[in-house]
């Protein structure tokens, strides 16, 4: 009984938590939008308006120079409101199955970054609810993300396996790993991560040497029956 | 001829900050005085150069609306307009009640800016007519 | 211990549809972004490449007509990425009390929708923790936005109470009720509210009649102490 309390305490208490990273996410999102595009977009607004576009007695080289830079700032808002899309929306993977799922999050992580990930994909196949398959996908994403930006994208893996009706996957690369207790306070995507993970009654491990950084998710198949 | 208008640009972005301040020198009757990008930068700018009209963003490290009571507090004549994407009525309410002359949104095009810098320049106030509506 | 059993697998199912609907509210934001700012940023800078913006032998007014039109475009992107920012961030309400927060989003809703609600606030104060602010402010912005929207906005009403250590806080409609049955798959709404204070340990309740639409949320200030 009291572990049962606990466990149901321990669930809502990260989901709690979870709800606060949401916000933080969103908020996030709305300041890449303000800093970003909105910027950019006013900026292009604000010279079109300019003597060099309209004035009749300019040069024709100087209002092309003009339009140029101009069309320069679209191209750019038009880049950053692509890339903003891009990190927020996940591809339909509610009827894929692990390995494919696997597959996919590597191989946008290969192409966005130009780097290698080496895949190892357990034989064994059980069937797992959406929101774990989410869960694991966001996972592998942001893992690899912060093997790319902070790991220098050295010598990237995931490793998938089945352990006791438990799924386990792990991300680890071979950067110059970090101190857990030195996370700013601004950091979402390691705290995101754990609360997806315990929110599904999960666990999530870090472990960092200065050889290099490894992540892990555990999600019990049994304990998700009903999603 | 009139002298030209001395003006402070304060925008932590550096390529919308720049724009402004071509735009201003192109068309002529503007003096840019200063160009900051930060709540500390703005108060600096205040007290060195007392510029005529200081145009300043909302979003930036410091804060801009924190920077305006700064500012008056120095110089209680300053003549300040903001230029920034927010239209929170929350924003508008508390940057005119700090002391902002102007509240003018991103997007507005070069002449019809250098309209507003002139005509707060001369003492008048200005916020953007779609956001009039919110006070 | 099956009733506790019982509640430990209802928060846990809330929080995995929670997870899902988070998914397709950020599938949305992106849907927003590429169906609006993006394309009308592609508009514009297309047209800038254009003959009668470029072409020395285009007559001025000519030219300054086509100028326009694109700045439209970038006013009407602007105005869009402005209003999907609103959407997307949260004022800092974790320090605030209840009644202000209520009056914050109802403030909000009035002033973007240019019309009146009417709100009703109970003397008694208790504190609850921030997910539970966050909650009770996403589902008074959300209702009103469905009174707004599908209702109207007439005789638009928030009422707040304490009720047995719960808050209640109910959003009310004059307008046309609708059949709950046929809500479309691709509605968020009032889906995610119901998963948002479900995942609190909260309950969530709608009544519409062609007299108008309640929905009503409670949560039990003592079930979320530890937040
Ligand atoms: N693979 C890694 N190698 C080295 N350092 C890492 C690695 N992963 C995380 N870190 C360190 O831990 C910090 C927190 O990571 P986290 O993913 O939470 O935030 P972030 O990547 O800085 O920003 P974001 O919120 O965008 O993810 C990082 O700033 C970095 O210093
Ligand atoms: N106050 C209301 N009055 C009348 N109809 C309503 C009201 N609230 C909701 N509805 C009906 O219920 C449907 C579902 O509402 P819901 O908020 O979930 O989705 P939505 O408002 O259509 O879209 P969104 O996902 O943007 O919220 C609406 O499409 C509408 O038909
Ligand atoms: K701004
Ligand atoms: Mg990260
Ligand atoms: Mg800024
Ligand atoms: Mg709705």
């Amino acid at each position: 009984l009291d572990q049962n309390r606990a466990l149901h305490a321990r669930v809502q208490r990260a989901s709690e938590r979870a709800t606060a990273l949401n916000e933080s996410y969103l908020r996030r999102i709305g300041a890449d939008l303000h800093d970003g595009p909105a910027q950019l977009i006013a900026l292009a607004a604000l010279r079109l308006d300019s003597k060099s576009v309209l004035d009749p007695g300019v040069g024709s080289s100087a209002r092309e120079a003009e339009i140029m830079g101009i069309k320069g700032s679209l191209d750019e808002a038009l880049h950053e409101i692509r890339s903003i899309c891009n990190g927020l929306v996940l591809p339909h993977i509610e009827a894929a199955e692990i390995p494919d799922i696997l597959r996919r999050a590597v191989r946008a992580h290969e192409q966005r970054t130009a780097t290698k990930v080496d895949l190892t994909l357990s034989e064994a196949q059980y069937r797992l609810p959406a929101s774990a398959k989410i869960c694991i996908y966001r996972f592998v994403q942001e893992a690899l993300n912060n093997a790319f930006r902070h790991g220098g994208g050295r010598n990237q893996r995931v490793v998938q396996a089945w352990v006791d009706g438990c799924v386990e996957v792990e991300v680890a690369d071979g950067g110059p790993g970090f101190d857990p207790a030195s996370i700013k306070p601004d950091s979402l995507g390691l705290a995101g991560l754990r609360e997806r993970i315990e929110s599904l009654g999960g666990q999530f491990t870090l472990e960092s040497t200065p050889k290099g950084t490894r992540v892990k998710l555990c999600l019990n198949k049994n304990q998700m029956e009903h999603a | 001829m009139m002298p030209p208008i001395r003006i402070a640009v304060i925008d932590d972005h550096p390529l919308f900050r720049e724009g402004v301040t071509r735009s201003l020198s192109e068309i002529g009757g503007f003096d840019i005085v200063a160009e900051g990008s930060s709540m500390e930068d703005a108060i600096r700018i205040a007290q060195l150069h007392a510029p005529d009209v200081m145009l300043m963003d909302i979003s930036m490290p410091g804060g801009g609306l924190e920077a305006i009571g700064a500012i008056r507090d120095i110089r209680p004549e300053q003549r300040i307009v903001m230029l920034t994407v927010s239209e929170s009525g929350d924003d508008i309410t508390r940057a005119l009640n700090s002391g902002a002359r102007g509240y003018v949104l991103k997007g507005v095009g070069s002449q019809a800016l250098a309209e507003i810098l002139r005509s707060v320049a001369a003492g008048e106030s200005y916020v953007s007519p779609t956001l009039s509506a919110r006070l």
